[in-house]
């Protein structure tokens, strides 16, 4: 194993992924957030950049969490939690919520996932073929109608095993869908040549990178 | 005079006959129609297919329905919640169907059949489970999935407010799959916050028409963390 | 020919026959009414028994035409005629529209035609197959659309040749449609064993109607 | 800061390229982006498909545009006006393509392009003229025509007011198409009566969010009949 720094190693904490994410929205982009680590992304987004964050149930220009003291209890987001509006914002119902998924109009949207193949393959939603009562939500929309589909995911699950596979293992939520993938390890496009390696934690080398991925990486600079 | 609210819940949930497909509005907690369900449970139909977002929480509502061995089917995008356990139950003894929708696919599913489109193709869940035994085509080089309407023999709607020729609004995120169902259903049937009179809503800011709805009850119940 | 009242026979003229379908409209019903004599119905249900007019460029609940000096522009309704809302009323835009429509949402639709024939095929938008500039407008959505389809029409054309056929020359509207044509001089059902007549303009005998009619006739009270 | 107001015609029109499908809004004179359509002529792209409910009326707006010779084709369902003479005579002649599409064809067809759907079944046409050549299906024993969805590369729209992030809404009858074809365009350019202030619309009211609105062009026109 070439893995020789591995105590030099930094992943990213979920704040810093989510972080990482958000640097890469630019203004003007409307953009639908998964629940879990995806929510996050928002709070990174500073204001001042006017980013559009829609939200399945019929909510688009959603601001920050309020305050205990303001929650409005109409106004919740896809994760059923309380959400605010920001000036612009506007409210629809669910078939023309989903037509804006659907029909290709927001700018990006960004999951969580238990894994991604090279040929940008998601699985998110289940994690067996038998699992009990099985709960899609939006994400198949999400996943096949965004401009641009992100996936934002720790890099292998807490046995060690990687997420990024050569050929899902779990049902799949979308199929050749996923065009970049941020980990805590590193930031990874999705190519016709499989994954190409764009970012990594600090302290990491490539090597070390492939060693604790399944599926075969690119060196960006190729 | 055409006059469509209705005085007590005995006349909202008059003539739903067994064996119904119930179409229930909702997302969360918000615009949900928890009168109509309690009024759905009292009334005693059963053999019931349910159509909605999620699949009932504790011992309450939709799940309160099912623990009472009245939903044959339930179709949702989401059975999980906080606390899902009378779904799971029954779900792992095999004594409740699920038809597992993509969310989006059901909203569509249910507009179709509110606009007499009786299928529709769609690219969401090409290539997955939900894909697995529909009719597939290709159009301009993209692979789609065939989708069958989905109508309701009854919808249960929550509304923001209301008048006698059923014309309703919805509050914030309340509105949700609400003006969806009741384009769907045969039997649409809305509890209301508030009863306006005819005109008082703006002709512009009407978000359902009556001619979508059948019957309207006054349930003022304040806001979704009331229940 | 048994025709040897002509002239006793009264025909009905245009108001007669709006207000003899206006007659059979009851409260509650969503009924939208064809460019031509089906628009005069309105003018025949008085405003206290509230039926709700619907017109396809999304008005919903239609009153009578203004005053002229109190014409709103921006309220028109299909045939490009300036109207009022009544209390109750509604805008929405045109796919909402045809939902009502094609959704099966309306009670009623009121149409003119070239021609009906026996099995309920409606021809009412072309008199020709290479009419110059055919044009259809939403005659095909409210046909196959609406609950019931209600024609009304004079019983022959200018020169005396029947509107009621067993089969259309004209190009189709939709097929197997009409519930019911109301003419100058009947009233007919369209039902599974032809047109049977409900109701003869005063002064016309069964046998005088079907001289003027080509489809075979059906006495009502057999 | 988003800013989707441009300040003149040449910035809301720049970019359209001759062979666009245009879809124009408006049902008669009402909510018509007469301004746009002016804005269009004086752009010049040519070989132009231009989808609307009607063909053109006089020597003006849609009308000029076909008798300048820059469309190619009109797909709309109602191709007849008070003064077609324009539409008529290039029909006549063999110089202009028409689709004639049933109306409520053309709304869904429109709306299927703006939520993903690529084709869907209608029972509007089966039978007619409009069904022959199309795929025909049964469902639930009623026959029903394959149609496909009509996405335009720009969408013309009069809107009554907007604000800076496109969010639009419309007068009275003045809203027909207009929501529709702003789904369902690629480039979707508006001109609008009002101006307002980010978060003046009331967000319940909001009837073509944001998302679907590239451009925005003060036109304060005035009503209808000042054209």
């Amino acid at each position: 194993m070439p893995d020789t720094a591995v105590a030099d190693i930094k992943p990213l904490n979920r704040a810093q992924m989510a972080a990482r994410v958000a640097r890469d929205i630019p203004e003007g982009w409307y953009v639908n957030l998964g629940i879990g680590i995806p929510t996050a992304v928002a709070d990174h987004v500073p204001l001042e950049r006017e980013v559009i964050f829609h939200s399945e149930n019929g909510v688009l220009g959603m601001g920050p969490a309020p305050p205990k003291d303001q929650i409005d209890p109409w106004l919740i987001n896809a994760g059923k939690q309380y959400v605010t509006l920001r000036n612009g914002g506007s409210f629809c119902h669910h078939a023309d919520s989903f037509s804006m998924i659907r029909g290709g109009h927001l700018d990006l949207c960004v999951l969580g996932a238990f894994q991604v193949a090279e040929s940008g393959d998601i699985a998110n939603w289940a994690t067996s073929e038998n699992d009990t009562a099985p709960a899609v939500g939006g994400a198949m929309d999400l996943a096949a109608g965004a401009k641009r589909l992100w996936v934002l995911m720790e890099h292998t699950t807490k046995d060690g095993t990687s997420k990024l596979v050569h050929r899902c293992s779990y049902p799949l939520t979308a199929v050749g869908a996923v065009k970049r993938v941020y980990t805590n390890l590193a930031v990874i496009d999705v190519t016709e040549r499989g994954f190409v390696v764009l970012d990594m934690a600090p302290g990491l080398t490539f090597e070390a990178l492939q060693a604790r991925t399944d599926a075969k990486l690119h060196r960006g600079d190729q | 005079m055409i006059d469509k609210i209705v005085q007590d819940m005995a006349d909202a949930m008059a003539g739903i006959k067994d064996g119904s497909t119930v179409l229930v509005g909702g997302f969360g907690a918000v615009g949900q129609p928890n009168a109509l369900i309690d009024g759905l449970i009292h009334q005693g139909a059963t053999d019931l297919t349910v159509a909605c977002n999620n699949a009932g929480v504790g011992h309450v509502g939709l799940a309160r329905l099912m623990e009472l061995g009245r939903v044959r089917k339930i179709i949702c995008s989401f059975p999980r919640s906080s606390d899902p356990v009378v779904f799971e139950t029954l779900y792992r003894a095999g004594k409740i169907e699920l038809e597992i929708v993509p969310q989006g696919t059901l909203a569509e599913r249910m507009r179709a059949a509110g606009a007499g489109v009786p299928a529709f193709f769609t690219a969401t869940g090409v290539g997955t489970k939900m894909g697995m035994g529909k009719e597939l085509r290709e159009f301009d080089g993209r692979t789609y999935v065939m989708e069958r309407a989905l109508p309701g023999d009854v919808a249960l709607v929550e509304a923001w407010e209301a008048d006698r020729w059923g014309n309703l609004t919805f509050k914030e995120s309340g509105r949700n799959f609400n003006p969806v169902i009741a384009m769907a259903g045969k039997l649409t049937i809305v509890q209301t916050q508030h009863i306006r009179e005819l005109g008082e809503i703006n002709p512009d800011h009407v978000v359902t028409p009556g001619i979508f709805v059948d019957r309207v009850l006054h349930v003022p119940y304040g806001d979704p963390t009331g229940f």
